[in-house]
């Protein structure tokens, strides 16, 4: 019962590192190829697929009327939420909802939530009595690593490409979603000592904590969340900034394409 | 079965709305190892409908008591995702996901060589993706495919598939809305070397005679799926890794 | 914690059938003693008790009022269910509805509602706005084998003596609910190679696959299910098919004896 | 208690609505030895309330933690079954019931001799199939019948048996009426051969007199139910299996 | 796995019963200090905090406005619920409702509902469609014994001081909730063969069964249980009863004084 | 965050509604050793909110299989009490008390020596009996004294503090006003001696310029907040039990 693999990789991780090398050969802010594929399920009022490496993750979105809260009569809600289920990978387990897939649908949603790109207002049908709820799931199929960003980029794609489905609830003619803005996620994985992007699986498994950062397309910070065991410095935390701001745009770039195709 | 309304399912020419044969199978297509994570991995499309099935395993069976001296369990788990169905489902198991997880289990273990791996477990996540009538047997195929390319030694594939009635005549793999408003259903595990079959559910109104005919539809796809399934796992074997 | 006594007993099992036998003396399509009791709980709305040998289950039917569903505003509702509680059996354990509990429900229930016995839209009061759900609850008090057909029985003998107590709801005066039909369930196990009726505990314990067929008034098919580890071929179906034809008919002739008492 | 209405309870000839003495209990039958799969049972009709009680065990108590070096655990399940009473219940457990399974676990450890048997389990199945007011009491009657059924050793029977009060006026055994508009209920355990009491609650408004009263009522009841009790233990040795 | 400590403690107990001598000096009938603070918590429009040795517990009120049950249309309704958290001692593990903390908020709660300190009629708003919750909340942060009598106390305390939240609800202006009388719970536990009162975390553990007694203002029963294995005789409990009715009238007196300050 | 009305929460002398200058935490105290039965205890007032942790362990970490062969893992409940909010909450785990429990957990996990303490347990009960905006840092400031009143040995306390934005403006520890209405929160966890933060969350809107003056502002008032725990930690070695 000894953890005898993970002791031998955080010492190769921690070598590699002094080098300035990673295991699989990236630099130390290169990222896996990733992909990202729109309007792939059918029954999705907007849905997508996300690839980084060999990780997948699909996000659908799908609408209900519901009755707004008291407090806010004319504000419609919406609400992100992942599944970390068994099929994911061999370590995963079945079960109630583990704190890991809770605060992944949680970031991921404080991330797009926070920027203000859905206007909850606009999500109002009848003041006090009907709006729209969206509900954006998170599905991961295959994890090797960085499911977090995969499954930040899955969720605003998926909603950037949702129908609000009216006609089949019988208040007035579907019509796009409107969605102000396009809020991308960076994470960070202390490996070997340093932080590094888009950790792969092994480098979690021999890694430390974790930063998750996710911007705006005026480069704004709207969520934060730091992971797992360890502590960072404001400096650390300085230089990882600088590079979440490239990559964010980066991948906006991404799902811009995606929807100019 | 729905049943409930007045829809017409057939056309004037005799067939049926999206202009199939009475016996004619929706497209279906298959893939062998599409999830890196996995030891073994499919993904089934039939019509509208798209199920992803990972195995895993054989691995040590924990807890104790669920172990088997003389032979690997089978644990399935038939999950549809929240966003696979019109109206949202709330992840989580439900009744009727419980039932279907159970009788599939027990489909594979008749066909899987289960004696070969005591006192392990087998993991089979079965995850619709998108669901347009059938599920349970898009998932039965693409677990059989995802199992045989794990290196599961397995005596046969097991091939899902239904027929059922609507206005009163019997036709080969419902669409959804024949399922709404249909008659019957039967769908069924056939394994289509031996003939044998590993998995029967039924509702509805059959007669003897409906059922016969239902029954030899069946028997006749599951050899054109089959077709499909041993085209797919070929594919992989020649092509490697996905 | 190896399986010594299934295995000798499956041996035995095995044996018997090479000679037509079964370990009770039974032939193969031979059942034991069945009993119906209607009528028999305070409370209950509709009941019954069946025992078949030394399996005893009890049915109990309540009703309730209920809003429609949206798409079928003009609908009442059935449900069936079934909780197979450690009073049941010494194997039994307390926890959440098994799969076992969870299937035999949804068995029984396949069987009633689509022999289309209860006509939902006489279950509505108020089109839109108030419905009964009709509510089958089965309890298995004591099994020794073949508790499916015991429920199939019950639920059915207890619908069919069921009085809809509208008065206590305050929505008209009280009447017989109104059931057209007698489902019935046969069931066939696996033991020594081949099929039997009527399986005992012992020859569930060292049998395999159970098929649950459910017959209405005319014969036809209202539901199937093949449950455990096994294969059948189309002939044995075949063969068993035409017995529970004879099973259901006699089932039924106790049904309605008792209704005539 | 509910205690809110303006109903009259008593007649004017001093019995009550359905003709009983202040101090008269309602029918009682018992039977044991009534399920064939339990290693005892009893069945026990007190009014319209039913209860079927299966015992089981001595076995091996696991999970571990829950094994006690020195004794048996009695483990109870009191149970409604979801057709027992007016209102359908939920399948599954409520505060109520824990409570009640709880507090007739206790009362029957004080009865069973369970040092004779460390480490293990006695699994104790209450099942009400229909509730007329006084299902605790009924229950523990039933568990304590079944229990000797099985053969487990006991220095006492326990007889659960209930007063309490309405208009006023103490009365024995309340039937559903006196429960929803009487004033208090005194639900005790009594050990009929020690004169001791293993299971006691009370709620609603008893002054020290009337308590005392009450508890006269229920001793002297206790005696005429343990009665019925021996009885239907001795035809169950004579009769044999039922 | 022998349980040592307990057979020895056992053997202390009954050896001190038999001197007529209680572990920490106190008198068969003697009580640790018992103190009581109300209104002591942001949030809760009823709180109290009460002492007994090394005991703490927090009780604290709160209002909502429901739906009356549909039997009762003109009665509000009162619940009391008490938590066993893993923060009140080592002996305590995580997880659902464990059954001694369903049945102490249930002991507590029948002591103040049969009481009938609180008039169910006056907590109605609108006959059929308002009514007030009455939610009482036991929270135990330390348990060293006697944990009922604590929050007993508690609970009583907390709703005498509560302010029904109207303004906040808009059904009108905050008003003093009328609590009419203080019922009061006394608890005794077998130790050393004997009872004593307010038993201590060691004689509880080398303990036998309790008895919990309600009284209100004019000494009537109003909820009684037994807790534990174990039997007592009519004379032992004429014996417990006098102290409890001397015991609850010096701790309804701690209530008057707070309420008096 | 809220940030949906038009509330105004800067007054024109530039203070805040309460009178609190920018940079100006509301009062704070601390108390270590409050809970006779726990091992180690603190209770935190920090304006309204008032939290209580109690410290047990180390100890046998059980089931097996969440034990770590070379350290102590550390089991951290974050719960609010039903009567802690404004509207009452039902007793039981949520997803914001789960992830504040995880990310609590591991921010512990950076301080405490837990290499010293293989194979064991180490359980921190925060609980929340009042709350007025700030709960989670209250919570890690309780649970850091709380931990050194248990005499578990930590390479450094952690102060748990927040700065945020109202009105277009960073200021320093948000009240409820300025949280309901406010436009952004930064709590974090503060290692005071290294500068090191090992706990860090962030919602709403800040451009870099006003994330690194909240930053500033949440180091200056952990400095501020590091006395006061150090002082309470110095009265209860003094004072000796509580």
């Amino acid at each position: 019962m000894v953890d005898l693999v993970p002791t031998l990789l955080r010492q190769e991780l921690s070598r590699l590192a002094d080098a300035d090398q990673r295991l699989d050969g990236r630099s130390r802010w290169g990222s896996r190829d990733v992909t990202l594929e729109t309007d792939c399920l059918y029954n999705a009022e907007g849905s997508a697929k996300v690839t980084i490496g060999g990780t997948i993750v699909y996000a659908g979105v799908k609408f209900e009327l519901r009755t707004p809260w008291p407090d806010r009569p004319a504000q419609g809600s919406l609400m992100c939420g992942a599944e970390l289920r068994p099929v994911a990978g061999r370590k995963y387990e079945p079960g109630p909802p583990s704190p890991q897939s809770i605060e992944l649908g949680r970031v991921v949603d404080r991330g797009i939530r926070e920027s203000g790109c859905i206007d909850m207002a606009e999500l109002c049908i009848v003041p006090g009595e009907k709006v729209w709820g969206v509900m954006i799931d998170l599905h991961v199929l295959s994890d090797q690593g960085n499911i977090f960003d995969a499954c930040g980029l899955a969720a605003i794609a998926a909603l950037r490409t949702a129908v609000v489905p009216a006609e089949r609830f019988d208040v007035g003619e579907d019509h796009t979603l409107s969605v102000n803005g396009t809020p991308i996620m960076a994470s960070f994985t202390r490996v070997g000592g340093r932080y590094v992007l888009d950790a792969s699986e092994e480098e979690e498994l021999g890694g430390d904590e974790r930063i998750h950062i996710t911007l705006g397309d005026k480069g704004h910070l709207h969520s934060l969340q730091k992971g797992l065991k360890g502590v960072f410095t404001p400096a650390e935390f300085a230089e990882i900034f600088e590079v979440a701001q490239t990559r964010c745009v980066e991948l906006r770039k991404l799902v811009a394409e995606q929807e100019a195709n | 079965m729905g049943g409930y309304g007045d829809v017409q399912l057939l056309r004037d020419d005799g067939k049926r709305l999206d202009g199939r044969a009475l016996d004619e199978l929706r497209p279906v297509t298959v893939e062998a190892g599409v999830l890196p994570a996995a030891d073994g991995s499919a993904r089934v499309t039939h019509g509208l409908n798209v199920a992803v099935v990972a195995v895993y395993g054989p691995m040590e069976a924990h807890p104790r008591k669920i172990q088997r001296q003389d032979r690997a369990v089978i644990d399935v788990r038939y999950n549809m995702a929240p966003f696979s169905t019109s109206d949202r489902i709330r992840p989580g198991f439900n009744r009727r996901s419980r039932e279907i997880s159970k009788v599939t289990a027990e489909a594979l273990e008749s066909v899987v060589l289960v004696e070969r791996f005591p006192r392990s477990k087998i993991r089979v996540e079965i995850e619709i993706l998108a669901a347009e009538a059938g599920t349970r047997c898009v998932g039965i195929t693409a677990a059989a495919v995802a199992l045989a390319d794990a290196g599961i030694p397995m005596r046969d594939l097991i091939v899902g598939v239904a027929s059922g009635k609507i206005e009163d005549t019997v036709v080969l793999d419902l669409d959804k809305a024949e399922d709404n408003y249909g008659q019957a259903d039967l769908p069924v595990g056939i394994l289509p070397n031996t003939g044998e079959v590993a998995f029967l559910q039924m509702d509805g109104d059959l007669s003897p005679d409906e059922f016969n005919l239902a029954m030899e539809y069946n028997f006749k796809a599951a050899g054109e799926i089959h077709d499909i399934m041993v085209e797919a796992l070929q594919r992989r074997y020649e092509g490697g890794e996905a």
